[in-house]
């Protein structure tokens, strides 16, 4: 557990220094902050001003140098346009996008593994590839074409769902989350599909293949010879069998959710993390760049950490503890 | 025991079991017919493809699509399990008739504890609670040598050993105490020293418990060890059958005669084999008449008609036009 | 029942501070929540705000009269002391990327006379100090030390505005409820709901089903539609944005104007006045206006639409003549035309990436053979700024309403000292015109400097320092039932939508 | 004995002569992966010669007239000739543009997917082969790539690099060869393990003929497959980096681009500017990969039968 | 008289598989996370001496290491200890040429028909393209080179054009065998060359063995689990248990009166055509980790006979009797 650890940090930390120097040297060559930040009818002493105020006077090794010390010290530095920490920025807007990423995460599960052992134990049946095609059309479909689509469909046609925003919150445990309000549920329904389709087509293909492979398995044909129901067997010995690579591939995947809810937040006007890279990166807001990087890898350690606990639980054969002397 | 000693557990009776498959129809089970006796081992050998593990799934019910029984009875104690309906049949299996395969690393599914894996099998077939149910499955696993069982219960398959494992599906198959228990090669993946350790538990099994046992396998000197009766298959079909000591001594068919020549023994050390020349054919596209006719050294035009089961000697079935009679050991 | 609205805004609101960022969206937000001394009619026309009234007393000295009567939020009373203590925070809000200071910085002093009357010293002549007093928001003198953060979180978002402020959600929403005690006309909502959606189709999406009862920038793609939707109004009124091509009439060689080979020419073509005449007709406004603009916009012949101050009566649009181009290139020397790239951002302004190509269409009509290059604002404004481009699609808002404006920062001689031209990216450079401009700039007498301001347009816009395109048309679209008036400078004001009675 | 045994030759003569040609016939098995091949023939045939079957150049501003902006499909133009799928806001032939749509979303798409095989496939069997630090180094780097999510490499990319074909290209190469290196690192290491690179190895023939007449072209079919769903992906990627702006010149649209272009009129009922290349794009993908899918069937050993 | 030197010889060779502790490991081993590097000692310190024209047999069970020390004389893996002699010369000492020329002379034929033929290749590429970069073979004389080989192994030269997909086993088995003969070797590893194979298969190809042996005058060395396949063809036996060789004897003297206790259980275990229905009595014990092998004799948990010394030393490999070695402490006492 412990060198699990380290080896994750040990990778993290050179994530970290890779990305936070890309951005830095990145943002120097796209533009300078002032440019965009300033207004147009300010003078030449103003533009000083505020290249002073945001420290962009300096030589840029001595801008990230300074970087580095202040991270080391906890602090990322401040949003040039919102002048608040940006780490502070960029936690408010998490739980928006965690509660999105998460919700859509559990819809593509729970949608997916019952359509996919479907489709696995029913190859050949007209459902079976109608599931399978709709897979196909789910890794296809452009995320932002979808997501209005379902807005045309849903809120302008029929009226069922509001189209856009994130509808009422309420706090627990210090967060505002919209899950636990009945405006914030029909608010979430769409963006969350949206993000979930192509969980959902994911799932539904790793369903499929390991109960195809499964029920080829000798174990599964012994549970038979002992005159285990199917029920059982399906729903034990084949379940826990595709959990595996499930489980694996949906949390490597929820980190790329997170990062996709770009789109989703853009199309939806979800007020989460992802829309403010976005308009970070336009406004070369770096400190929000670099802060928003950081929080990304260090919940890849933690999702990594949790998936390979679970990972753990479903697969006796990988307990991390093993590989301990 | 009751009944007389002779009572047969299974009749197959013009067994056929065919695969529809795109490319054709596979008869992998054409027209067998045997018995088993309760308390007596059959063998039954052949080489790989002959329809060995087919002939087995069609006693328990497991042939799987494309594949069906097409034709034929399986008296089970007087009943039909051809016959039977699916929830029937679901019934008998692992109570009344175990079956146990070749390959102990993948009989046992790999992210299941071994108590899950043995208390599922009591309740499939007997209302009881999990603590009584693992109070059997622990018997079980003692019957079978396998040391400290309470805790070998909480293990994960994976680690036991190959021989282990497949100690733990025979205390598995056993613990309905099963009239018959159908044994698909199950030594075969195991090295010798353990191999013999199974035997020595089956041998053991049988002869306490009355069961019977089907033991397939391809290996000769196994059979010779273990049975009593031997039925010798090739390309789907039983080509000779008799006690061991008859067919193995006095082997009546060229197949059979060419199989015990190809296993290298004592007798022949150093000297070429007598070897069968040719492959096994492809069940897809048998050659007509006797199918192993092209590879036969008596093979004649007579051949080119399909032989049926002649009985040249007393309880000596077999089907072939030229039977190796003048031959002795 | 609470008469509430909820209105879908395009450009998110980055702080709650009103002298943090002057940012449009930032500013629209302080508006609701607190005053100012002068306000601007939904015209940009100046008038009394927390400032009664206000003369001149010397060319640099200017006595301001305040209201009386006035509350804060808080219930305390608005006096002088507060005006100071705003004018006293503005240059010290730290980390700032663009301070307030622009509209205090001609500012030498102010002295308080009585709780109620104040008089403002100017450094100079400066006769744009009540347009520049007009975005400075007046907080209570209690909140004079108060951090950004305390906006942000509420605590020091006292004012005396219309709207007190309620609660915020960075990048969601914000809430304003009613002040009962405005001294000005009555809000018509007891709450007032801005969300913000700066996706286009998301907003319009949002009030189509209702989510919404305006919205503000409405997408022009969407204008035809809309029109035509009996559940919906609209509401339109021409912008104090122009938008224009800036271009390269100082450099002897360009570095995106080359011969149609690409091969760089030996002099630069922008210079020759008959070239720049021939590349305004050849743009064929009215259609740019009709097709991209979705006839949202008017075509523009001079830095601001007619009627505002400082705007002459006698510049026009250019009209389209293909013809006169092609003849005017072939007598600058260049008849089978030349190629040039035409650089533009692509998310800056309305349709800013499609106005390019249709220009770079029209050119290659005269035989220009324009290439396109559009580019974020971000990039493009860096390399804009160090001159990089040849010609290039920028456009410009006028706050202040009147000319001076747009002269002194995209027309004027670039003077980073002096503040003058810092927006002049073609670095236009004209005596006459400058001088003009110094004259107006420092005549406080409005009738005079007017008439200085269309002399210094009508110089700047004969010898084509820019080349102006169209103004763009503000638009809000409202749920029947709604109604609003229109503003040139974009804001969006809970106060001025009304339900129809 | 030692005589060639000829009995097997009737059975083993029926089955097809080369690999090729029996992964032919195991791929037109399906009739779907067929029908999904004959698309993208079309596609490719389309996408190569849209120059010579497009009525118009869309990249060529100075053939459009935005006085033909946005009409409906099938309306004539001022000069009579008819827009089967009607026109985008500046004019442009929306059949013509997709075609070159088509074109441009391709060849960024095949582009970057082959350069980043190319790399990822050189790096992926050097890590195998050499082991050590060599394989440290790179896979640790191919760690750190495949842990950060894609879209924002390509994000982060674009906005340092600016606009245009090359730059995509490039941010996709950065996002996609990873990939490869962890597929080909994988099957090299699988392979290797078997025994003829053993056998090749024990007769001595030298490294570099190991690795490439032998290691090599076993490692090609995963590599394949990967390949299919990769190209598919840089499509669907660069659509939707250009629909969040960052991506391909507005002047020379890609599918993607078309799509974001024509995104801002859906409401308004000109739903002909996104719709059809939506459905361009669509068709692209979802063919490309039901063809991966189905090569991933005929190429898996584990499903062969 | 002195001994003959024999064709090829080993000396106290030792394989070691090690999984290696990476960075982070060994950073949370400072911190007392107590990582263990995974040590296999596959083959641990065997000697071995092979004749010319000889057969040996070399048998045990699963993971032994009979595989590995079939690698090691065929040269495809490297001992971590020890000598590799060829006619009585160190082989890693001889110049670069001569050394390839050596391990060319020596061959191996492996198990898995399947694996062991690399699937893109045709036949003809397997058999001839080693011989040709070799230059052991002219262009001109390719063709006739490659039909005598396939001839010589009973695979009909018309299949040359095939690719391996297309053969069933036992020719699949064949072409493994061509190739290895294509370079003319002199010894011949067989890493459980029938294993895969049906019995009839199985004999012609055990047949073949012969055959080539009589006429190329081979030397083997012949892995395999299957006693009954060691003893029919093997004039020598080595036996195996985790890694260490437990017994050398003639196959005669084996078969008829093994002096290693677990010889002396393999051997009772091996079933037979002539016994017919025996009663089987069982070895006890299962067979150990090569991870974690017992201490002393490895044998020594599941041997009758064993000890108090058999758990604390290893019993060394010692002459019993002429050409009989065995590492047994009972030997001692005796
Ligand atoms: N699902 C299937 N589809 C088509 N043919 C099948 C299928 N399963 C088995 N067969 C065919 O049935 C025949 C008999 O198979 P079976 O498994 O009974 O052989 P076996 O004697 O048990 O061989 P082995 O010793 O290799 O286990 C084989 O030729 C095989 O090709
Ligand atoms: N490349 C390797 N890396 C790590 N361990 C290995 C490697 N090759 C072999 N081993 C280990 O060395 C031991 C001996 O392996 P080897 O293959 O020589 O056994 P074997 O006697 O041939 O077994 P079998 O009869 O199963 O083929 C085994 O425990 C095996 O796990
Ligand atoms: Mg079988
Ligand atoms: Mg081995």
């Amino acid at each position: 557990m412990p060198v699990y650890f380290i080896r994750r940090m040990m990778q993290s930390v050179l994530v970290l220094f890779v990305m936070s120097l890309l951005v830095f040297v990145g943002v120097f060559a796209i533009g300078n902050p002032i440019d965009i930040l300033i207004s147009p009818e300010a003078d030449q002493h103003e533009i000083e001003r505020a290249t002073r105020a945001l420290g962009l006077d300096k030589p840029l090794w001595e801008q990230y140098g300074l970087f580095v010390v202040n991270a080391l010290k906890g602090d990322l530095g401040r949003s040039f346009v919102f002048n608040i920490p940006a780490i502070d920025l960029i936690l408010q807007r998490m739980p928006a996008t965690m509660e999105l990423a998460i919700t859509a995460t559990f819809m593509g599960v729970l949608l997916g593994i019952p359509l996919g052992m479907w489709a696995g134990l029913r190859p050949e049946s007209f459902s079976g590839k109608l599931i399978m095609s709709g897979s196909i059309l789910g890794f296809s479909l452009p995320t932002f074409w979808v997501g209005l689509m379902l807005i045309m469909i849903f809120a302008v046609f029929l009226g069922w769902l509001p189209s856009t925003g994130r509808g009422q919150t309420r706090e627990f445990l210090g967060v505002h989350l919209s899950i636990l309000t009945w405006d914030g549920l029909r608010h979430l329904a769409m963006p969350a599909f949206n993000l979930a389709l192509f969980k959902l087509s994911l799932v539904i293909r790793l369903a499929r293949a390991g109960t195809r492979e499964a029920i080829l398995q000798d174990y599964v044909k012994f549970a038979r010879a002992k005159g285990v129901s199917s029920r059982r067997i399906i729903g034990v010995h084949v379940f826990k069998n595709i959990m595996i690579p499930i489980v694996t591939v949906l949390g490597l995947e929820l980190g790329s959710t997170i990062a996709f809810a770009v789109v989703t937040e853009t199309v939806f006007a979800w007020p989460g993390m992802g829309k403010l890279i976005i308009d970070s990166i336009n406004l070369l807001d770096r400190p929000v760049i670099v802060a928003y990087l950081m929080v990304i890898v260090f919940m890849f350690i933690f999702i990594n950490l949790v998936v390979d606990l679970l990972y753990s639980v479903l697969d006796p054969r990988v307990r991390i503890s093993e590989s301990k002397g | 025991m009751t009944g007389g000693s002779d009572a047969p557990t299974l009749v197959v009776e013009n067994l056929r079991t065919h695969f529809f498959t795109r490319a054709g129809v596979v008869k992998a089970v054409d027209d067998v017919s045997f018995t088993v006796t309760k308390g007596r081992i059959l063998g039954l050998v052949g080489e790989s493809g002959s329809g060995k593990s087919i002939t087995g799934f069609s006693i328990i019910g497991l042939v799987d699509p494309p594949g069906r029984v097409v034709e034929g009875r399986i008296l089970f104690q007087g009943r039909d399990l051809a016959s039977l309906a699916e929830n029937e049949a679901r019934k008998l299996r692992g109570s009344r008739i175990a079956m146990i395969f070749q390959d102990p690393m993948m009989t046992l599914n790999p992210v299941l504890r071994i108590d899950t894996q043995m208390i599922e099998a009591v309740q499939a077939h007997e209302p009881v609670d999990r603590e009584t149910a693992r109070q059997r499955a622990r018997d079980a696993l003692g019957k079978v040598g396998i040391p400290s069982p309470d805790e070998r219960l909480k293990a994960y398959p994976h680690q036991f050993s190959g021989g282990m494992r497949q100690r733990v599906a025979i205390a598995t198959a056993l613990l309905h105490r099963p009239e018959l228990i159908i044994c698909d090669e199950p030594t075969t993946a195991l090295d010798v020293t353990i191999q013999g350790q199974i035997l020595y538990e089956m041998q053991k099994l049988c002869r306490d418990s009355g069961t019977a046992l089907i033991w397939i396998t391809h290996d000769l000197s196994v059979i010779a060890g273990l049975a009593d009766e031997v039925c010798v298959m090739y390309a789907g079909r039983i080509v000779e059958a008799g006690t061991v000591d008859e067919v193995l001594d006095r082997p009546l068919h060229p197949y059979t005669l060419g199989l015990i020549g190809s296993v290298p023994s004592r007798n022949v050390r150093g000297r070429p084999l007598a070897q069968i020349p040719g492959m096994t054919p492809s069940l897809l596209s048998l050659p007509p008449g006797c199918a192993f006719r092209t590879r036969c050294e008596r093979a004649d035009a007579a051949c080119m008609e399909a032989p049926a089961i002649t009985l040249p000697l007393a309880n000596r079935p077999i089907r072939c036009v030229h039977p190796n009679l003048a031959a002795s050991s | 029942a609470a008469a509430e609205i909820t209105i879908g805004l395009g450009a998110d609101v980055t702080s709650m501070d009103p002298h943090y960022h002057t940012l449009s969206p930032n500013n629209n937000i302080a508006t609701h929540v607190f005053g100012t001394l002068i306000d601007q009619d939904e015209m940009q026309k100046l008038k009394p705000g927390l400032a009664e009234s206000w003369r001149i007393i010397d060319d640099s000295t200017w006595e301001f009269k305040l209201r009386r009567g006035v509350k804060f939020h808080d219930g305390s009373d608005f006096t002088a002391d507060d005006v100071v203590a705003t004018l006293a925070r503005v240059p010290a809000v730290p980390n700032s990327p663009a301070a307030f200071t622009i509209y205090t910085k001609s500012i030498a002093g102010v002295s308080v006379v009585d709780p109620h009357t104040m008089i403002v010293k100017t450094a100079g002549p400066y006769p744009l100090l009540p347009t520049d007093l007009s975005n400075i928001f007046i907080i209570s003198q209690k909140q004079a030390k108060a951090a950004t953060e305390d906006f942000n979180a509420g605590k020091a978002m006292n004012g005396t505005g219309p709207f007190k402020f309620a609660s915020w959600a960075r990048g969601d929403r914000i809430n304003l409820v009613r002040n009962d005690g405005y001294w000005g006309p009555k809000p018509a909502w007891d709450k007032v709901t801005f969300k913000l959606i700066t996706n286009d189709p998301s907003r319009v999406a949002a009030l189509l089903a209702g989510d919404l009862n305006a919205i503000e920038i409405v997408p022009t793609a969407d204008m035809a539609k809309l029109k035509t939707n009996k559940d919906i109004n609209i509401f339109r009124v021409v912008s104090n944005r122009i938008i224009f091509f800036h271009l390269d009439t100082d450099r002897d060689v360009s570095p995106f104007v080359t011969d149609k080979q690409g091969k760089p020419l030996d002099r630069n073509p922008l210079k020759d006045l008959r070239v720049r005449k021939a590349l305004s007709k050849a743009l064929n406004r009215p259609g740019i206006v009709d097709r991209v603009m979705e006839g949202e916009a008017i075509p523009a012949g001079q830095l601001l639409p007619d009627g505002f101050y400082g705007t002459s009566p006698n510049l026009k649009p250019e009209a389209y003549d293909v013809e006169g181009a092609r003849k005017l290139l072939a007598e600058a020397g260049y008849p089978q035309g030349f190629a040039i790239t035409i650089h533009g951002p692509n998310n800056r302004y309305v349709n800013d990436e499609k106005i390019v190509q249709a220009a770079a269409q029209m050119f290659a009509r005269i035989g220009v053979d324009a290439k396109v290059e559009t580019m974020p604002s971000n990039v493009f404004f860096t390399r804009a700024n160090k001159l990089e481009f040849s010609f290039m699609l920028v456009g410009w808002g006028s706050g202040t309403g009147e000319v001076s404006s747009p002269l002194r920062s995209l027309l004027a001689t670039f003077d980073a000292a002096r503040g003058m031209g810092t927006a002049n990216r073609g670095r236009y450079s004209n005596k006459q015109m400058d001088a003009l401009l110094d004259q107006a700039l420092a005549t406080v007498d409005d009738a005079k400097r007017e008439k200085l301001l269309q002399q210094a347009s009508e110089v700047a816009i004969n010898n084509l320092g820019i080349i102006p395109l169209h103004y763009q048309v503000n638009s809000w679209a409202t749920r029947k039932g709604v109604m609003y008036v229109p503003r040139t400078d974009e804001n969006t004001l809970a106060l001025e939508f009304k339900p129809r009675s | 004995m030692t005589a060639p045994d000829t009995a097997l030759e009737p059975a083993l003569a029926a089955k097809p002569q080369t690999p090729f040609q029996r992964f032919l016939a195991d791929f037109f098995d399906s009739k779907i992966a067929t029908a999904g091949l004959v698309v993208l023939a079309i596609i490719l045939f389309v996408a190569i010669f849209a120059p010579w079957i497009s009525p118009q150049n869309p990249y060529d501003l100075s053939k459009l007239d935005i006085m033909d902006g946005r009409l409906e499909p099938g309306t004539k133009s001022m000069d009579g000739k008819p827009f089967l799928l009607g026109t985008d806001d500046q004019g442009r032939d929306m059949l013509s543009a997709i075609f070159y749509g088509l074109r441009t979303s391709l060849a960024v798409g095949v582009t970057a997917s082959f350069c980043a095989m190319i790399l990822g496939m050189t790096m992926g069997l050097t890590a195998a082969y050499f082991g050590g630090l060599v394989e440290t180094i790179i896979m640790r780097i191919v760690d750190i790539q495949l842990s950060f999510p894609s879209i924002l490499i390509a994000l982060i990319l674009l906005a340092v690099l600016g606009q245009g074909v090359d730059k995509i290209i490039i941010a996709l190469i950065a996002v996609q060869w990873a990939y490869y290196a962890r597929t080909t690192r994988g099957t090299a290491l699988v392979e290797r393990r078997k025994e003829y690179i053993e056998a090749a190895q024990c007769l001595a023939l030298g490294d570099r003929r190991v690795v490439f007449r032998h290691l090599f072209p076993n490692c090609l079919p995963p590599i394949i497959v990967v390949n299919t769903v990769l190209i598919a992906n840089a499509i669907a990627l660069e659509a939707t980096l250009s629909f969040l702006g960052l991506g391909l010149p507005i002047t020379e649209p890609s599918l993607g681009l078309l799509i974001a272009n024509g995104f801002t009129y859906l409401l308004s009922g000109k739903y002909w500017i996104s719709f059809f290349p939506g459905v361009a794009l669509l068709f692209t993908i979802v063919s490309i990969n039901l063809v991966g899918d189905q090569l991933r069937d005929v190429l898996n050993p584990r499903l062969q039968k | 008289m002195n001994p003959p030197v024999p064709m090829l010889e080993l000396r106290q060779v030792s394989k070691r598989f090690v999984k290696r502790l990476d960075t982070a490991a060994k950073l949370g081993n400072f911190f007392g996370a107590g990582m263990r590097e995974e040590v296999v000692h596959a083959v641990d310190k065997v000697s071995l001496a092979i004749n010319p024209g000889e057969v040996v047999g070399l048998v045990g069970e699963s993971g032994c290491g009979k595989s590995t020390l079939g690698r090691i004389v065929a040269g495809i893996h490297q001992a971590n200890e020890g000598e590799r002699l060829w006619h009585g010369r160190v082989i890693a000492d001889m110049p670069a040429a001569e050394a390839r020329a050596t391990e060319l002379k020596i061959q191996m034929i492996f198990q898995d028909p399947f694996a062991s033929l690399n699937p893109r290749m045709r036949v003809a590429d397997i058999i001839g393209e080693a011989p040709v970069v070799h230059g052991m073979v002219k262009l001109d004389e390719f063709d006739d080179y490659l039909d005598q080989t396939m001839r010589r192994v009973g695979l009909d030269p018309g299949f040359k054009r095939r690719y391996p997909h297309q053969f069933s086993g036992g020719q699949r088995a064949r072409i493994g065998i061509a190739r290895a003969l294509a370079v003319k070797p002199e010894f011949l590893v067989c890493d459980e060359a029938v294993a895969a194979l049906d019995v009839s298969i199985q004999a012609q190809v055990l047949n073949l063995f012969m055959k080539l042996r009589a006429d190329l005058s081979l030397t083997y060395l012949f892995i395999s689990h299957d006693l009954g396949v060691v003893e029919h063809l093997s004039d020598r036996v080595v036996i195996m248990y985790l890694g260490r060789v437990v017994e050398i004897a003639p196959a005669d003297d084996l078969f008829r009166g093994p002096n290693h206790p677990y010889a002396q259980a393999l051997l009772a275990e091996v079933p037979r055509l002539e016994t017919r229905r025996r009663r089987f009595e069982p070895v006890k014990g299962e067979i150990p980790s090569p991870l974690d092998p017992p201490t002393g004799c490895h044998f020594h948990p599941r041997c009758p006979h064993a000890t108090e010394r058999c758990k604390r030393e290893a019993p060394v490999l010692r002459e019993i009797a002429p050409q009989r070695w065995s590492a047994c402490h009972l030997n001692d006492a005796t």
